[in-house]
């Protein structure tokens, strides 16, 4: 493999409330190769979101990168740039898509406003030529009439089309990676199907890495290369795409598989997970999803690390292999 | 947009006939307006003819009926007391109660926003603490308290015990010019001088409404996707507040201050008695006290009209600031 | 500016048209700019205006001379035939919510003898007539004339068109709420105004008024308000002018028969129909505490309806004396040992503190066993109470415009009498038949000697009676800035001719 | 299927977690000492007040304007913070008109937000033509001069503090109406109502069991709001002459009253009344303040 | 499934338009020279569907296409415009009191959002028991026995009865919503979007709660969706709608095996699975027009890949194409 686009090591991101301590991200790794898309999946909750401002470094307080942390874009550590540098490389190098289409887009700004200030933030050039930019990431994205639209108001497009925009908008610097937070959860099949599809041409074209943020499974198993499945702030298992979903080593990822419901499923009960995801607050020791696990041993009460089972194919289980 | 304004003028002549309705009924409650004015040396008989020049004889259905009929034909009546045209006299004092909500606006906005929005972004620190409690003051004072404490401090007591110090002018309007046959002080030193102390007691409550609504929006449109994301996008601190927050806050600010605007000018009554501003609150004050009928009505005509308008304007500013309001659907 | 006089005053005018509304402001305002053809001095005594000289040819026949090479503003002559024009135009004159025909209804007929006599035939004896007389202020003919009945109208005098008099300052304009501009008439008749320009500011509220003429805004101020007197008296810049005022402060007592107004506890009888009580309400009241306390020193208790030495009043007159166990002991003789309660209207906003002085005298009377109950209301409010005859006792005043007791008694004393035009404003409804004759024997008496001890003599019976409290005289107070003087006056109108730099 | 696992929340009720949010601020509980401390003056003023300044009988004008720290003609009592012109013992009035001010305030912001409440509901649910017919009437009530609504009160029903309640109940309604309307809008589109409806459910428990409570909560907030501007409001009417009986005097009318004495050196007259007025007010909108905090239906989350 | 027999439900050219009328205001501004004309939405457009009595009926289309409408209407919150609805054989138009309240509660329907679907202010033992009680189902006494006993049969402690729904988390909201439903012993629930809000693991839940209910309970089901996994799941029979009309419907196994309509057949190929393999997607054209506007002829024709020349003029009909399957398209006439 060639040097990762972004190297993510032992990134804990906690949020410091007056409850207590929220280790929403507590202990993750990855790697994400230039133009490789990587699918992260778990259920709501799980630190999927945080992860990702963790990258950007948007975690506002009460929220802390805990020391120790350390993300690295294409060699440069962006757990100790200062807040300016923070800020270039913000929209520039890493983009972010947001689940809510309806949302992302500021409602009273107008499409080639918010456009055209992303260009400027990063690269000093006249606003025709933002503008320019601006409209041929319309184009690129399959916005037909992007002149037309550029003049518009969010509220004027559907939900698909916002999202069309706000990847548009992610595309304006090419940056080395996306990182996209379920932006297809709201949306029909139909668009979603397009969604993808914008997504996958991206990153074919323009080896753009991407991580996919989801708790479906199905979505990301015909788009990502590799998947992590995440559980209370940690990689549970990560491998490629085919790896884990016809081979998964972690109970937990088995009990997602199960529960999605297909032509198969017709009739049957799903194979569903027991339980609810532990509050982070009082994560009991040891692997936190001992209690819903159905295979679980004496030894669960120590936490088991991410280890290589199979070539690229990493679990955090002792029964790993066993299952 | 045409129909939207039929509609709010067609609902402006429903309010108006129930308005003078209640008007003509609630000043004969109140007492005979023939009463207060006429000389007390007047005898029965005499206050009978007075009655009947004046109209008053007749019952207050028919006076009602005829004030209609005239009303139709543009005629609001005359002022019982000054013999005028109530609309004549009310017009002549509107430039002047304009003038001073109009500056008295200018000052809250140019103090209240910035406040406010900075008591939205660090809601824990002690300037925020310190704006928000400072801005409970502010609505909380009695009107005209604050005005003759005004004139105290800065009329009478600073000059006086510190020489030098500039002495404000207590009452009354400044040097006018003549723009587009409407005498304005707003653009004369004297005029904005003598503006200022009425200008900043009408301002304190107003200001301490847009801290509050600022600081209230600030606080609901930060935590908002798209701040979010304009901060993903690597925009800077000032932009997004400067652009992306501050318009989303202006829609409320601006809502509420038109809303206001109307409210302030209908009722700067106590500001401009207690620096005798010779505004139409003023004229409406006195005209009530002595009954005098005509006028009452005529000024709760005029607002009414003005509050349509301003309200007409306000949904313009409205549909202009919100790109998702279109007016048709806002039609109440 | 040098010679630019700025007065605070209390009330607007409501038109500067002087036959537009038997207004205090308008009357003032319109002596700026007009003169009758008679005066009133300080004290309200007639003087020689625009006549020289007048009588009483007989009966029903009043001759004026008037006063040669007076000049209106235009600089025409002013001749009798102007002031027929004016007296004629008075009941012309539309929708006058105060119409200036009180002042006309004796009179008949005119008669122009030559342009400077003029001779007015009155309905029947008019002794007043000489102070109807100056309340009417001259107009010029040749100004005023215009397409209306009236010539000039109503609105066009308020614009300052056709506003042409002979008096001591002429129009420059008027901004409604805001001022009134006049400037010296160099050509006046009589002694010229010190001032070049004068500038007349409605401030209706008494701290701004006060404010403004702290802070320099204006030169001088009417009624200042008597919380701030002492401050005014110590301030080095300020001078007082004081004037005790023809405005009598008293007290009605609802005297109509029984059942009693406002008195739950008597048994559907009327304790102030007995002489007794209504002297122990009188006696209860401590007048000199009043003045002292609540009116700081601006005020003259009073026992009768105007100040010595107005028309028909007495130098010797009574004023009550305080004597709380007296009263009570009167109550008790009346059979009220226990009192009984009462409540007192007044209104609040009309007179020189008059909330509270109704509060003030509820708390003394409540001392004697009267338990009182203040019901204090704005003035519109309060008048409509007041001729609807809601209240067992009222205060109010009166300030008698003629200067002398006629018009008092008559308004506030006599029997009600609609068609006479009797006791218009004696809502208390007292009634004596001895007095109600002095009065209207007096009213048509000619002769002012006479007809000065009959009103005397009927103010002496309605005193005896106690068929009103009086309670005190208002004393007129003006602050000025330091180096003016102003002499007063008992109308409490504020004359900017007779303020003069101080020598 | 089993739910056993799972992490039980409190069954903390929504007032408990209010109540304990609420006391994380320190300004807010210091807010509502001051409430408590207004609230204690005034209704116990009869028993607290050195003097009973109602009681007219026991005035004595020589005592009038005394300064604080006086004592009385009698030598029975100190005026601690001195006397008015009318002689009434300062703190007996004030406690007074603690009592008078937040009567005034309470009853009229309670019944106007009842009012209010009712009409903006019925209108929100209604739609059409009732809720246009009432909001004209609220547009009225809105452009209707205060001074003038409490004139004709007093006109026609006599004096008395309960005309002035009156008076400032239909001068505020409709601004309550205005705001529950609102609310309400915004309610009635949510998932819980078209529930209700489907278990059909009458249209009057929809509005005021499912619809009302989730209302209050801002309008509660306007309401510290409100009851600030109604003490304001009756001061106001006081200074024009129409306001409570002079008998029975409010904060907003000591100070009125005794504004005029300020620039005589008898500062207490209006200063004291002032203070009071500013603490229950200041209080009552620091609690509010953080209570609007508290309820924001964000953090029911 | 019962063969034979009236089906419980019954529609009929059920339509519903959402019209913004021209008032007296606007009258007056035509008069002026403006053009102010009636706004019509059509929502639902000429739907005729029969439910048998257990059966579940599946619903999807795209957003906005009228899905939450049409459900609305069955459940009896929304009248429709037009067309007649008839329950168990009876015209729900013509219905008297006493009928059209049993109408009305044995029809329930569960919403999407369980944060907005339930009230925030009211305890769970209000929420459920409100209803039972004030139509007389239950006493007062044994309400909260009652409301124990329901929150069971959806999987709920009874003891939580005494919390607030913002105690819950969202899969047992959804099942307190069920379980509001279930109080009033409804025989047919309409689903909409019941679980699109879900997480896909707590969604099993749910799924597996709605059909062990239906085997308890011989529930009939509307089950509204845009996720086509979870209709195949769980439908008997799936209907497509596409701007308000039904454009096909078929037994489920039918309809997956062998869609009919080019829309359906679109859809199918969107739908995301659990297969490894990595998939080239390609989206359908375009976007779905505006209801207030809708395309002539078969809406669907500017998105269509086969469309031809009649496709513009002529709306094809709901026809027959294989036994119990519907399709309304023109290339089943060619
Ligand atoms: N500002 C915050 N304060 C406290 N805790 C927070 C904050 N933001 C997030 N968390 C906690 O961090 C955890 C992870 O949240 P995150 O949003 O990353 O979940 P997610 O996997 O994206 O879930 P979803 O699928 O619902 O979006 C959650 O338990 C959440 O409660
Ligand atoms: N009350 C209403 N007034 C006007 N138009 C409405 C109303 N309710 C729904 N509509 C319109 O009817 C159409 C169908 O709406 P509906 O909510 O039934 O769609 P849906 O298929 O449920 O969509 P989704 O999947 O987004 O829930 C939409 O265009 C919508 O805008
Ligand atoms: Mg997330
Ligand atoms: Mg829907």
């Amino acid at each position: 493999m060639s040097t990762p686009t972004l190297s993510v090591t032992n990134l804990r991101t906690h949020f410091f409330t007056k409850e207590g301590v929220a280790k929403a991200v507590d202990g993750v790794d990855f790697d994400v190769a230039p133009g490789e898309i990587l699918g992260l999946v778990g259920e709501s909750g799980s630190g999927k979101t945080v992860t990702g401002f963790s990258i950007l470094g948007l975690i506002d307080p009460p929220g802390r990168i805990v020391e120790g942390s350390s993300i690295r874009l294409n060699g440069e550590e962006l757990t100790k740039a200062k807040p300016d540098r923070l800020r270039a490389i913000r929209g520039a190098e890493i983009a972010m898509i947001f689940q809510d289409p309806m949302m992302t887009l500021n409602p009273v700004l107008r499409v080639d406003t918010q456009m055209i200030e992303t260009v400027q933030a990063h690269l000093k050039v006249s606003r025709a030529e933002a503008l320019a930019r601006s409209r041929a990431a319309l184009v690129q994205v399959g916005i037909a009439s992007p002149d037309e639209r550029l003049r518009a108001y969010p509220h004027q497009f559907s939900g698909g089309m916002r999202q069309r925009v706000a990847i548009a908008i992610a595309l304006l610097h090419k940056p080395k990676l996306i990182v996209a937070d379920e932006p297809t959860t709201a949306l029909d099949v139909t668009i979603q199907g397009q969604i993808l599809f914008e997504a996958q041409r991206l990153c074919r074209d323009s080896g753009t890495s991407m991580i996919w943020v989801t708790h479906d499974l199905a979505v990301v198993a015909g788009l990502a290369d590799r998947i992590a499945v995440m559980y209370a702030g940690r990689i549970v298992e990560i491998g490629r795409t085919a790896d884990v979903i016809e081979r998964p080593m972690h109970p937990y990822t088995k009990g997602l598989i199960g529960s999605v419901p297909s032509q198969n499923t017709r009739g049957h009960k799903l194979a569903q997970i027991p339980g609810m995801t532990p509050s982070l607050l009082k994560l009991p020791a040891g692997c936190s999803f001992k209690s819903r696990c159905p295979i679980a041993v004496e030894q669960c009460n120590t936490m088991p690390e991410l280890v290589e089972h199979r070539p690229g194919h990493w679990a955090r289980c002792w029964r790993a292999i066993a299952a | 947009m045409l129909v939207y304004i039929i509609r709010r003028l067609m609902q402006a002549a429903l309010v108006m006939v129930v308005m003078s309705a209640l008007v003509f009924a609630g000043i004969f409650m109140i007492g005979d307006p023939v009463a207060m004015m006429i000389s007390p040396d007047a005898s029965d008989i005499e206050r009978d003819a007075v009655r009947a020049s004046l109209g008053l004889d007749k019952p207050l259905w028919l006076q009602y009926l005829a004030f209609v009929n005239a009303a139709v034909h543009g005629d609001f009546g005359k002022s019982f007391l000054a013999g005028q045209p109530a609309m004549q006299l009310i017009f002549e004092r509107m430039p002047a109660t304009l003038e001073l909500v109009f500056f008295s606006t200018v000052i809250a906005l140019a103090l209240g926003l910035p406040m406010g929005v900075y008591a939205g972004l660090r809601p824990k620190s002690v300037g925020a603490k310190t704006i928000m409690t400072g801005s409970i003051l502010g609505f909380s004072l009695p009107n005209f308290w604050v005005g003759l404490m005004l004139i105290m401090v800065f009329a009478v007591l600073l000059p006086d015990l510190i020489p030098g110090f500039p002495r404000l002018p207590a009452s009354g309007r400044g040097a006018t010019v003549n723009v587009l046959g409407v005498r304005l002080s707003l653009f004369t030193a004297d005029g904005l001088l003598h503006l200022l102390l009425p200008a900043l007691t009408l301002a304190l409550y107003k200001g301490a409404l847009i801290v509050r609504l600022a600081r209230a929006t600030a606080r609901e449109v930060l935590p908002m996707d798209y701040v979010k994301f304009a901060r993903a996008k690597g925009l800077s601190e000032n932009r997004i507040v400067g652009v992306h927050v501050l318009k989303n806050i202006m829609i409320p600010i601006a809502t509420v201050n038109g809303l206001e605007f109307g409210q302030s000018v209908a009722f700067a009554v106590i500001t401009e008695t207690v620096f005798a501003w010779p505004g139409m609150g003023k004229l409406l004050l006195d005209s009530i006290l002595l009954l005098d009928r005509p006028v009452v009505v005529a000024y709760l005509m005029i607002i009414v009209v003005f509050f349509v308008v301003l309200n007409l304007l306000v949904d313009l500013l409205y549909s202009v600031l919100d790109p998702r309001v279109r007016l048709e659907s806002r039609a109440t | 500016a040098a010679q630019e006089l700025k007065i605070g005053i209390k009330t607007e005018p409501s038109a500067l048209d002087p036959q537009f509304h038997t207004l205090n402001p308008n009357i003032q305002v319109g002596a700026y700019f007009f003169d009758a053809l008679i005066a009133q001095d300080a004290e309200l005594k007639t003087q020689p205006a625009l006549a020289l000289s007048w009588k009483a040819v007989d009966d029903t026949t009043w001759e004026f001379k008037l006063r040669p090479n007076v000049k209106f503003h235009d600089g025409s002559d002013f001749t009798a035939e102007d002031v027929v024009f004016t007296y004629e135009r008075i009941p012309k004159v539309p929708n006058s919510p105060g119409p200036y025909t009180i002042y006309t209804r004796s009179m008949k007929s005119f008669e122009i003898v030559d342009p400077l006599t003029l001779r007015i035939h009155t309905n029947g004896p008019a002794p007043l007539l000489p102070l109807d007389v100056a309340a009417l202020p001259i107009l010029s003919k040749k100004a005023m004339a215009g397409p209306a009945p009236e010539g000039k109208t109503t609105a066009e005098l308020n614009s300052g068109n056709g506003l042409v008099g002979t008096g001591p300052f002429k129009f420059v304009e008027w901004q409604r709420g805001s001022k009134i501009v006049g400037e010296r008439n160099d050509a006046y008749w009589g002694p010229k105004p010190y001032w070049k320009t004068v500038i007349l500011r409605p401030l209706s509220n008494n701290t701004t008024r006060v404010a403004a003429l702290l802070s320099g805004d204006v030169d001088m101020i009417e009624d200042p308000p008597t919380t701030d007197l002492a401050k005014l008296k110590n301030d080095p810049k300020i001078t007082l002018a004081k004037a005790i005022s023809n405005r009598v402060i008293y007290i009605a007592l609802d005297q109509h028969g029984e059942p009693p107004i406002g008195i739950p506890d008597t048994n559907g009888k009327n304790p102030l129909m007995d002489k007794r009580v209504r002297e122990a309400l009188s006696i209860a009241i401590d007048r000199k505490g009043i003045d002292d306390k609540i009116m700081e020193g601006i005020a003259v208790p009073a026992g009768d309806l105007l100040p010595y030495p107005m028309g028909g009043t007495r130098k010797d007159t009574p004023v009550d004396p305080y004597d709380p166990a007296k009263a009570k002991k009167l109550l008790e003789e009346a059979g009220y040992p226990k009192g009984f309660s009462i409540t007192l209207g007044a209104p609040n906003g009309r007179y020189i503190n008059d909330l509270k002085l109704a509060q003030a005298v509820a708390s003394m009377w409540t001392r004697i066993g009267v338990k009182t109950d203040v019901d204090a209301n704005a003035p519109p409010v309060f008048f409509k109470n007041r001729d609807s005859f809601k209240y067992g006792a009222y205060l109010a005043g009166w300030g008698a415009s003629t200067g002398e007791l006629g018009n008092a008694l008559k308004s506030l004393a006599a029997t009600p009498d609609r068609v006479k035009g009797m006791g218009t404003t004696n809502s208390g409804r007292h009634s004596n038949k001895e007095m109600d004759a002095k009065l209207e024997e007096a009213l048509v008496t000619i002769d002012d000697a006479k007809r000065e001890a009959l009103l005397a003599d009927a103010s002496k019976i309605l005193m005896a009676e106690h068929g009103l409290i009086a309670i005190h005289f208002e004393v007129s107070v003006w602050a000025l800035r330091k180096g003016l003087t102003y002499p007063g006056r008992a109308d409490q109108s504020t004359f900017a001719v007779d303020v003069k730099p101080a020598k | 299927m089993s739910e056993t696992s799972l992490v039980a929340p409190k069954p903390q009720t929504p007032f408990q977690r209010v109540v304990s949010d609420f006391c994380e601020d320190k300004l807010a509980v210091f807010g509502l000492v001051l409430v408590a401390l207004a609230l204690f003056v005034a209704i116990f003023a009869p028993w607290i007040s050195p003097q009973n300044p109602f009681d007219i009988g026991s005035l004595d004008l020589l005592d009038a304007k005394a300064p604080p720290g006086s004592v009385s003609g009698d030598g029975k009592l100190t005026y601690w913070l001195g006397t008015d012109g009318q002689a009434r013992d300062m703190m007996s009035a004030i406690f007074y008109g603690m009592r008078t001010s937040l009567f005034v305030g309470f009853v009229s912001v309670v019944a106007a937000l009842g009012i209010g409440v009712v009409v903006g509901l019925v209108a929100a649910y209604a739609g059409g033509r009732t809720d246009a017919l009432l909001m004209r009437i609220v547009d009225i009530m809105l452009s209707f001069p205060a001074i003038l609504v409490a004139l004709i009160l007093l006109s026609v029903l006599g004096k008395g503090i309960d005309k002035v309640l009156i008076a400032l109940i239909l001068v505020q309604w409709a601004y309550f109406a205005r705001a529950a309307r609102s609310a309400a809008l915004v309610e009635r589109n949510k998932e819980y109502v078209e529930a209700a409806a489907c278990l059909a459910l009458p249209p009057s428990r929809i509005v005021f069991r499912h619809m009302l409570p989730n209302c209050l909560p801002s309008l509660i907030v306007i309401a510290t709001i409100t009851l600030a501007r109604a003490i304001a409001l009756e001061a106001t009417l006081s200074f024009l002459g129409v306001g409570v009986p002079v008998t029975e005097p409010s904060l907003g009318m000591l100070i009125s009253n005794g504004f005029e004495f300020l620039m005589s050196g008898s500062y207490w007259i209006s200063f004291f009344p002032g203070i009071a007025l500013a603490i229950a007010i200041v209080g009552i909108n620091l609690a509010g303040d953080h209570l609007r905090d508290v309820l924001n239906p964000r953090n029911l989350r | 499934m019962t063969a034979g027999g009236a089906p419980i439900l019954s529609l009929r050219g059920i339509t519903k338009r959402f019209t913004q009328k021209v008032d007296l205001a606007g009258k007056i501004a035509n008069s002026l020279g403006a053009k102010v004309r009636e706004t019509v939405v059509q929502a639902v457009s000429d739907v005729d569907l029969d439910i048998e009595e257990g059966e579940v009926v599946g619903l999807v289309g795209e957003s906005g296409c009228g899905k939450s409408t049409l459900g609305r209407i069955v459940a009896g919150i929304q009248p429709q415009s037009a067309g007649t609805m008839r329950w168990r054989d009876k015209d729900v138009g013509a219905m008297n009191g006493g009928e059209r309240k049993a109408w009305q509660l044995a029809v329930q329907m569960i919403f999407q959002d369980p944060f907005a679907s339930l009230n925030p202010r009211l305890r769970v033992s209000e929420i459920v028991g409100e209803a039972p009680r004030v139509h007389g189902l239950i006493e007062r006494g044994v309400q909260a026995k009652y409301v124990a006993q329901m929150l069971d049969q959806v999987g709920l402690d009874g003891s939580y009865s005494t919390r607030y729904p913002h105690q819950f988390s969202g899969g047992q909201r959804q099942r307190v919503g069920i379980a509001r439903a279930l109080a009033v012993k409804p025989s047919f629930i309409v689903c909409d979007e019941a679980v699109a809000a879900l997480d896909v693991s707590i969604q099993a839940q749910v799924l597996n709660l709605f059909m062990e209910l239906r085997q308890r309970f011989g529930l009939t089901y509307l089950f509204i969706s845009h996720n086509l996994a979870v209709v195949e799941h769980l439908s008997d029979r799936v209907a497509i709608m596409y701007l308000g009309r039904l454009v096909e419907i078929a037994r489920a196994e039918e309809l997956f095996a062998r869609p009919n309509h080019p829309y359906t057949q679109a859809l199918l190929a969107e739908v995301p699975t659990l297969d490894a393999a990595r998939r080239v997607y390609k989206p359908i054209a375009g976007e779905l027009p505006s209801p207030l506007d809708p395309p002539s002829g078969c809406a669907f024709h500017p998105r269509c890949p086969h469309a031809f020349a009649r496709c513009k003029i002529e709306r094809p009909a709901l026809k027959e194409v294989a036994p119990g399957h519907l399709g309304a398209c023109h290339l089943n006439d060619g």
